[in-house]
């Protein structure tokens, strides 16, 4: 039972593992189109949002975790937006 | 201490896996503030000084992206071969994270001399200084993550703190590992690719 | 408690100790050194304010040649010791006696565990706060002397001055360091190490306030430390994030890339430092909200609103850091955006102030000296709060910014405020720490004279403000419009003087009670938390059973009750 | 000078001034009645309500009415506020810091701060500034002004002490060249941070002839104290003869250096 159970673990990580190697080859084959700037960004932080969510998710195991640590983690990144955006109207543009 | 865990856990959470999410928030706006910066100043600055990108080394680090994730999935098989009570599984799985945390390094090093051979250095221009505090940062990251690992190797092995049936610091070691595998697929299209 | 344990030694038990409680009196003992060291760095610039350019009499000629020569204070040394004053009271001196001290000790008391979350974690966190301290003294023996850039250290004055600002920003990384760690403990204590039965709103409000103060503090300082981190590399490696080009220092070009922001600096500080602001109010907070229960014996007004008020001020507080950088040549139209935030951010503390007063009616006040400091609060809060608005509102802080209306504003919130509930909070508890009591008359006398010189020292900021008074100023009296206004800087520091002073009564009376204060029983305010439901003092471990908790945290003159305190561990 | 000041705020010298005062009294006068309904409310409690034989507290029932009561200093409070930024502080905040004055309408200058002194640099009668480099700053050219540069011929350059003509508005490109200093004229009621690397526009418009003091309010260093400088205010024709007296005079005195400075070069 124990290790039906962590055989079908493995076999996600494996899968997360190729989707990790797709991604990344991904970004980095995006990066050479030399797309304008806004759609470049957007696309190479989304595709690295995806990356991150695949990690948490599933190697740090925040899909089987409760709502407290799942909160624990947006509630920083909430708070890095709330920096970030007036800074960046301020200085950035 | 474990005791004290024992005696109360109101929400069934060890305390150490709370603390160390706790702490990787933290990371979070460490890491998010310096990178903010690195963003805001990007658009911002009159003469950031963003290097051809040719003189990038986009190849390596491309190579050291994979070499991360690889380590990240084998820290993780790692977790899951000790739960099992598969050790020497665990021990290569263990071993292969911490070589892998190596080769990252030795690529790095490899890269600061290509760097600093091309002329970009920490004073050369924003973009240097931000590229050597970042990475540099990141680095101290990984090598503080390989320390965490060989402690986790070693008394996975000896099987008193950490063992089939108390997994936990070795949990604990995999969550930093890859909250620094993370930090890495942010920096790597912020810094190489855009 | 386990049997093979062997009795612990000395250093273990008093210095490098595991135990909440003894880390707990380690942080108030030193914070409260750090404070009076604060303290009488502002009454050598005080006298320096008051009288300038005369030698400054007794102290004078022990002073070194660089900082005093012949007596005198010089420039220099003013600027470092305004920047140390700042920066040994917020870091050193009140957050750790809020946070640090009551916190560590009070904290796992009230939620009913025996320790902190993480024992070693909360020695080092202590030991790596201490560590900063002597750091941040040790800049005095720079060549150079220490900091000299404020306790802001605006870029890029502290990436040009001498090798003392790179010893504060070392400093800082202590005790940032130190405050992330005991953040941590905190949070996982409180989460998980609640008794049975205590459930989240049955938390005193210390509780609470302990809490939001940990999230702020686990929130915004890794931020300040990115800064500091930048500002550190700026200084000793000579990047420049907050260095433009083309600067000329001395009128020597700057050979630098340059590329930087100045105010990019301001905003990673005030990041974290506005919420700094309500790390060193809100646990004075707490402690008001717990003497006023106990000193009005009647549950607190709006329990739920208080808390709710905290959670959201916490929340709000990440939201209105640039109001400190209207004129600082950020974008008008975030100044509109942050006075707006600002603005709503005194709702819930208006809430929270009025909750508070609203207890006092149909109580029955017993004034006993915790209570007159709890009730010493609320209107120098109020002084305080209420000042804060022409700051906050755009237009008026145009000509009141970086004026002395602004050191008026912040005294009368930390020092009138939070310092006031802190020496409360040391009386109120100290019958937990010792089992002793310390002496009343003489709180009374400290409170009412600590009171009134207090006022006197910072209500005439206010008129000076008005009057256009610079902040920082080595000299007033060179300026005309300072002139005026002149004679009230002697009064001020003959407050400050009297203060000072007045704090000898507390000191003594702090260590004789002590060893020699009359010896009380378990529980001698008839209090219902659960602190007093443990021997005072407390023994390792704390609770001879495990506590349940079966009602709130101030049901004070329950009717049909034989007594008017019901404790929260009663079973009937 | 030294009337301009006393125990309140100075005197009123810039067309903006009347209004920031009269929004100073007002925030005061509503924080003094919040303040003293408040102290009352709080007096009346502690006396009673104190503890004596015979009064015992009383142990609160909860209504929903009772709680909403509590929420009446905040709604107060808040309309209040509403009202203050909104309706009245934003017009004047725009005033101030958003709608500048054109620059040929007013006098324009810029001024550049560095530790502890104000550098005053007028365009002169073609309203352009020369052009400037921080590598020709020498102690007589304290912000770099390029000679080979024709639109520079005609500026002026003066330290700390500086004329202005009553009757227009001053526009004023504010900068620094080393750390950050704060311009401040406390009868102008206008402040500004001097911030390296930027260049802010302030204006003010005078009311009164006088000399005013300049100030710096943000800690710039050791100096910081005695950092002044100080505005006149003069009328339109004394503010022209002072500007072309001291134009000449710089002009015989650079001629007099350049004179010097060929005699002392030794024959080759």
């Amino acid at each position: 039972m124990k290790n039906e159970h962590s055989k079908a673990m493995i076999k996600t990580y494996l899968a997360v593992f190729g989707a990790l190697a797709v991604l990344t080859a991904l970004t980095v084959m995006v990066s050479t189109l030399h797309l304008p700037r806004v759609p470049a960004v957007a696309l190479a932080v989304l595709i690295a949002l995806v990356k991150a969510s695949l990690i948490t998710a599933f190697f740090m195991h925040m899909k089987s975790e409760g709502r407290l640590i799942a909160g624990i983690f947006l509630a920083s990144l909430f708070f890095l937006l709330v920096l970030i955006i007036p800074v960046i109207i301020d200085i950035g543009f | 201490m474990s005791s004290l865990e024992a005696t109360q856990n109101q929400t069934g959470i060890p305390n150490g896996k709370l603390g160390m999410w706790l702490f990787l928030a933290s990371e979070v706006m460490l890491f998010g503030g310096l990178l903010s910066s690195y963003v805001i100043l990007r658009t911002g600055s009159p003469n950031f000084g963003m290097p051809a990108r040719e003189l990038l080394g986009v190849p390596w680090a491309t190579l050291n992206t994979f070499v991360l994730i690889t380590s990240s999935v084998s820290m993780v098989l790692a977790l899951s071969a000790m739960q099992d009570g598969r050790i020497p599984a665990f021990r290569n799985f263990m071993l292969l994270t911490i070589t892998l945390g190596f080769v990252f390094l030795g690529i790095k090093s490899y890269e600061y001399w290509h760097k600093i051979s091309e002329g970009i250095t920490i004073t050369s221009s924003l973009f240097g200084s931000f590229y050597f505090t970042l990475t540099g940062l990141h680095a101290l990251h990984v090598i503080g993550g390989i320390v965490f690992n060989i402690y986790v190797l070693v008394q996975g092995l000896k099987g008193k703190i950490i063992n089939p049936d108390h997994p936990d610091r070795l949990e604990y070691a995999g969550l930093y590992w890859h909250f620094v595998d993370v930090v890495w697929v942010f920096l790597f299209p912020l810094i190489y690719l855009i | 408690m386990n049997s093979t344990h062997h009795e612990p030694t000395f250093v273990q038990r008093y210095i490098f100790s595991l135990d909440h409680k003894v880390i707990g009196l380690q942080y108030m003992i030193t914070s409260m050194i750090f404070l009076l060291v604060g303290f009488s760095f502002m009454l050598i610039m005080r006298w320096q304010l008051a009288f300038p350019g005369h030698p400054i009499p007794v102290i004078g000629h022990w002073l070194p040649g660089w900082i005093a020569p012949g007596g005198v204070l010089v420039p220099d040394a003013y600027n470092m010791l305004g920047a140390m004053h700042g920066t040994i009271m917020i870091f050193l001196g009140v957050v750790p006696l809020g946070v640090g001290a009551f916190g560590n000790y009070v904290l796992p008391l009230q939620i009913g565990a025996p320790d902190m979350a993480f024992p070693r974690l909360n020695m080092m966190s202590y030991w790596v706060y201490f560590m900063g301290g002597i750091v941040m003294l040790g800049s005095f023996l720079c060549p150079g002397g220490p900091a000299q850039s404020g306790w802001t250290s605006y870029a890029p004055l502290s990436v040009i001055a001498g090798s003392g600002q790179t010893v504060w920003i070392i400093g800082m990384i202590f005790l940032i360091t130190s405050s992330l760690f005991g953040s941590i403990n905190f949070l996982v204590t409180a989460i998980n190490m609640r008794a049975p039965g205590l459930t989240w709103f049955r938390l005193p409000v210390f509780v609470w306030a302990q809490v939001v103060t940990a999230i702020l503090l686990l929130i915004a300082f890794p931020v300040l430390e990115a800064g500091s981190i930048l500002q550190l590399l700026d200084r000793v490696a000579g990047t420049s994030f907050f260095i433009p080009a083309g600067l000329i220092i001395d009128g020597v070009p700057m050979t630098r890339a340059g590329g930087g922001s100045v105010l990019l600096w301001q905003h990673l500080f005030w990041f974290l430092a506005h919420p700094e602001v309500y790390v060193l109010i809100l646990p004075a907070m707490g402690i008001v909200a717990e003497i006023l229960a106990n000193g009005t014996r009647k549950p607190l007004f709006g329990y739920k609103e208080i808390v709710g008020s905290m959670i959201f001020i916490g929340l709000l507080s990440f939201f209105v850091w640039a109001h400190h950088m209207f004129l600082s040549g950020m974008k008008s139209s975030l100044a509109k955006g942050f006075t707006t935030t600002t603005m709503i951010i005194s709702v819930p503390s208006v809430a929270i102030l009025t909750c508070l007063i609203l207890s006092l009616m149909g109580g029955s006040i017993r004034y006993r000296s915790p209570m007159l400091y709890a009730l010493g609060f609320l209107p120098m809060f109020g002084i305080g709060g209420l000042t804060g608005l022409p700051l906050g509102f755009t237009v008026t802080d145009i000509y009141l910014h970086d004026t002395y209306y602004v050191i008026g504003h912040f005294h009368y919130v930390v020092v009138t405020g939070s310092l006031i509930a802190l020496m409360g909070g040391v009386v109120y508890w100290f019958p937990k720490f010792y089992g002793r009591r310390m002496n009343e008359c003489w709180n009374k006398i400290h409170f009412w004279l600590t009171i009134i010189f207090m006022n006197g020292i910072f209500f005439p900021m206010f008129i000076q403000g008005i009057a256009g008074v610079q902040r920082r100023l080595y000299d007033p009296t060179i300026q005309l419009h300072n002139v005026i206004v002149q004679p009230t800087n002697i009064f001020m520091s003959a407050s400050a003087l009297c203060l000072m002073l007045t704090q000898s009564i507390f000191v003594v009376n702090f260590f004789y009670s002590m060893f020699k204060g009359e010896k009380t029983e378990e529980n001698p305010w008839q209090a219902t938390t659960l602190e007093w439901a443990c021997p005072s003092p407390p023994p390792h471990g704390n609770f001879t059973s495990l506590p349940t908790v079966y009602r709130g945290p101030y049901e004070y003159s329950v009717p049909g009750r034989s007594t008017d305190w019901w404790p929260q561990n009663a079973s009937n | 000078m030294t009337g301009n000041y006393g125990w309140g705020l100075p005197i009123e010298a810039s067309t903006f001034a009347h209004e920031m005062d009269s929004s100073l009294i007002l925030v005061h006068i509503s924080m003094v009645v919040i303040f003293v309904l408040w102290g009352l409310f709080f007096a009346y409690c502690l006396v009673r309500y104190r503890s004596r034989p015979g009064h015992n507290a009383v142990y609160p029932h909860h209504s929903a009415k009772h709680a909403l009561g509590s929420f009446v200093p905040d709604v107060i409070v808040l309309a209040f506020e509403i009202w203050l930024i909104f309706i009245f502080g934003m017009p004047i905040w725009a005033h101030i810091k958003d709608s500048f004055p054109k620059p040929e309408d007013s006098t324009h200058i810029r001024i550049t701060a560095q530790q502890f002194a104000w550098n005053v640099h007028y365009p002169g009668p073609d309203g352009k500034f020369g052009r400037t480099d921080p590598s020709l700053v020498d102690s007589t050219n304290p912000i770099g002004l390029d000679p080979k540069d024709p639109a520079s011929a005609d500026d002026l350059v003066v330290v700390n002490d500086f004329h202005v003509p009553l009757g227009k508005p001053i526009l004023v490109d504010l900068t620094s060249q080393d750390v950050i200093h704060s311009f401040f004229v406390p009868e102008f009621r206008i402040k500004q941070d001097a911030v390296p690397g930027m260049m802010i526009p302030v204006w003010v418009e005078p009311t009164l002839k006088g000399q005013f003091e300049l100030v710096c309010s943000q800690l710039c260093g050791v100096g910081h104290y005695r950092m002044i400088g100080h505005v006149k205010v003069d009328s339109p024709e004394e503010y022209r003869a002072w500007y072309n007296g001291l134009k000449q005079t710089q002009q015989e005195a650079q001629v007099k250096a350049a004179a010097a400075a060929v005699a002392a070069q030794p024959w080759e």
